[in-house]
């Protein structure tokens, strides 16, 4: 329970991020860490929660995919972001 | 309080009626397209929220059916609906 | 307590489903409306989840997400940058227009209300839940769609064949897309086969948990919009005259089994018991190929990839 | 059976856990405990989702949606342990999946762009 709470903290951090700071860039950086984190964490916590295997490895394939998902998100548009600078 | 049928269905009213007065008042194709899309997504929620009975019974199958289908049969009309607005855009070039 | 924080969880989703629907079409910036239709696509997904229906959820995520997303970013493309015809209509059209949606929406509202007000009305659920012994599967969404109301379902898959057919004679594909580049054509080798292995999961499960032909059609399209987003300009899909015959299967199979069924002297689709579970799979096999075929050529939006290829380069 | 059935069935191993140490949480379901994190999340979804309708940029508004979609498969794990339907988990998987498509179908560049 208190690890999905700090989830949902990271989260919370992660849209502040968004929201506050002043480039694409600085926004990219703080999304992706804290929101991956924050999934983790949540799915870790229902993973306990749980108590049984298969959904555990269910809620953790989830994650990685999430985090394999997002990466290449963030590294699609910051490069178009710098194509778009470039000309 | 107050019953999550009658919130989500009166929302589904309220996209409804939105989408309707974009339909008619965007000018671009694809505008119209996705204003047709969010006035389907409003009756869908309608649908559903009366599908809905609460935690514990099962919510009405047969809604949820129609809504399913719904979903996949919009999302081809919507394709046919901007391949036909391709080709006319090119025919206009031509 | 309990309630209470249902009821605040429901007023939030309802009412950020309503901005953003209304956000999506209130402005004539079509980049800005196509990025929140996707969003909202995915706030639907949720409050589908939310109200019990996690076949639709299952759907949503596919398609509303997904698919639809892909596909008007890729007409967003195609819009003239001109702004001359562009925005909304102003002036007492309007006006009028405003006020015919706000009486629309009232008469609406009311007449829920007051059925709301009626209490529970007669429901099709329970004979669903009743018979459901009987239609061979246990997930009452796929009892209603390929056994209590197969007719509808059939005449659905022929509005998709429709759909793809009119897609298909309009014109030539969509340009292709240039290579991957190495991050994203790794993902995309990875994603590919995921995809086809939970369609395949999906399909299997819908006869007695959530999924189906319809969620399972849509998660093999999305590997073929994938692919042709990793610059595979076939999208994986087969060569055309295979194509085709994918593309009537759903309809073909639909109605051959139902018609072999009143060989036996039963009405039309009327499955006999011992077989209908069978059958139901028969048929959604056939479906699922259709419809992500169907669903494949709608974003691609053309003809069939082979002739594509001797087109001249622009 | 049927799907309600079939649903208790796969989550009974989360009621007997969380209810066998001591007694306090057994009055009220308590899966609804996580209801709390569910509305927190969802309330910092809609904080994300002010940059989409601020922008600027078309790419900061896809940022927004990326983080819609972290969010949302959160939440649809946290509300599959709630409703007690683990088919939500198959949906936040499919969620997951499609993460990058949206991203990619904005950023990918046509044969024939310059």
């Amino acid at each position: 329970m208190l690890i999905i709470v700090t989830g949902v903290g990271f989260f919370a951090a992660g849209s502040i991020g968004l929201l506050r700071l002043p480039d694409l860039h600085s926004r990219l950086h703080a999304l992706t860490k804290a929101d991956n984190l924050g999934l983790g964490l949540i799915a870790i916590g229902l993973a306990l929660l749980s108590g049984s295997l298969v959904i555990a490895i269910k809620l953790l394939l989830v994650w990685i995919l999430v985090l394999a998902g997002s990466a290449a998100s963030a590294h699609l548009i910051a490069q178009q972001a710098l194509r778009r600078g470039h000309d | 309080m107050l019953a999550t049928d009658l919130i989500y269905s009166f929302a589904g009213v309220a996209l409804f009626a939105l989408g309707l007065r974009a339909a008619l008042l965007h000018r671009t194709l694809l505008g119209r397209v996705l204003s047709i899309n969010i006035c389907g997504a409003g009756i869908f929620l309608v649908f559903v929220a009366l599908a809905y009975r609460g935690h514990d019974l099962a919510p009405d199958a047969v809604p949820h059916a129609l809504v399913l289908t719904g979903i996949v049969v919009a999302v081809s009309a919507t394709a046919l609906a901007l391949a036909l607005g391709r080709r006319l855009h090119e025919a206009g070039d031509e | 307590m309990v309630v209470h924080l249902w009821n605040l969880l429901d007023l939030v989703l309802a009412g950020l489903v309503v901005a953003l629907g209304w956000s999506a079409v209130a402005s004539s910036d079509l980049k800005r409306g196509v990025v929140l239709f996707i969003a909202f696509g995915l706030l639907l997904a949720i409050i589908w989840a939310r109200l019990n229906a996690p076949d639709l959820a299952l759907a949503e995520a596919a398609i509303g997400a997904g698919l639809s997303g892909a596909l008007l970013l890729a007409a967003l493309r195609d819009e003239p940058a001109s702004v001359g015809d562009t925005g909304f209509t102003q002036g007492p059209v309007a006006w009028a227009t405003a006020v015919f949606s706000l009486v629309v929406a009232v008469s609406f509202a009311w007449a829920l209300l007051h059925a709301h007000a009626a209490g529970d009305p007669i429901r099709l659920a329970d004979e669903v839940i009743a018979h459901l012994e009987q239609s061979g599967v246990s997930n009452p969404v796929t009892a209603v769609l390929l056994n209590y109301r197969a007719y509808d379902t059939l005449l659905e898959l022929a509005v998709l064949l429709a759909a793809v057919l009119g897609i298909m004679a309009v014109g030539p594909a969509r340009p292709t897309y240039k290579p991957a580049g190495p991050l994203f054509g790794a993902l995309v080798t990875w994603l590919v086969p995921l995809l086809i292995v939970t369609g395949g999961y999906l399909l299997w499960v819908g006869a007695h948990a959530p999924g189906g032909a319809f969620q399972a059609g849509a998660l093999l399209a999305a590997a073929a919009v994938l692919l042709r987003l990793g610059g595979y300009p076939g999208a994986g899909l087969p060569g055309s005259l295979v194509q085709r015959w994918l593309l009537v299967s759903g309809v073909g199979v639909f109605i051959t089994v139902g018609l072999l069924v009143t060989v036996e002297g039963r009405a039309f689709l009327q499955y006999s018991h011992g077989w209908s579970g069978m059958l139901i799979l028969l048929i959604e096999i056939a479906a699922t190929l259709a419809i992500a075929t169907t669903l494949a050529l709608a974003y691609i939006g053309g003809r069939a990839l082979s002739s594509q290829h001797d087109r001249p380069e622009q | 059976m049927n799907c309600a059935d079939w649903n208790r069935q796969c989550c009974v191993s989360i009621h007997t856990q969380i209810k066998s140490p001591d007694g306090v949480f057994a009055i009220i379901n308590p899966q609804l405990l996580l209801l709390f994190p569910a509305l927190l999340l969802l309330l910092t979804m809609v904080l994300g989702l002010l940059r989409a309708l601020q922008g600027p940029s078309l790419q900061d508004r896809m940022l927004s949606v990326l983080l819609l979609g972290t969010g949302g498969a959160g939440l649809l794990l946290l509300l599959s342990f709630i409703l007690e339907q683990p088919a939500l988990i198959d949906v936040a998987l499919v969620l997951a999946l499609l993460a990058a498509m949206t991203a990619a179908a904005l950023t990918r560049r046509e044969t024939d762009d310059d």
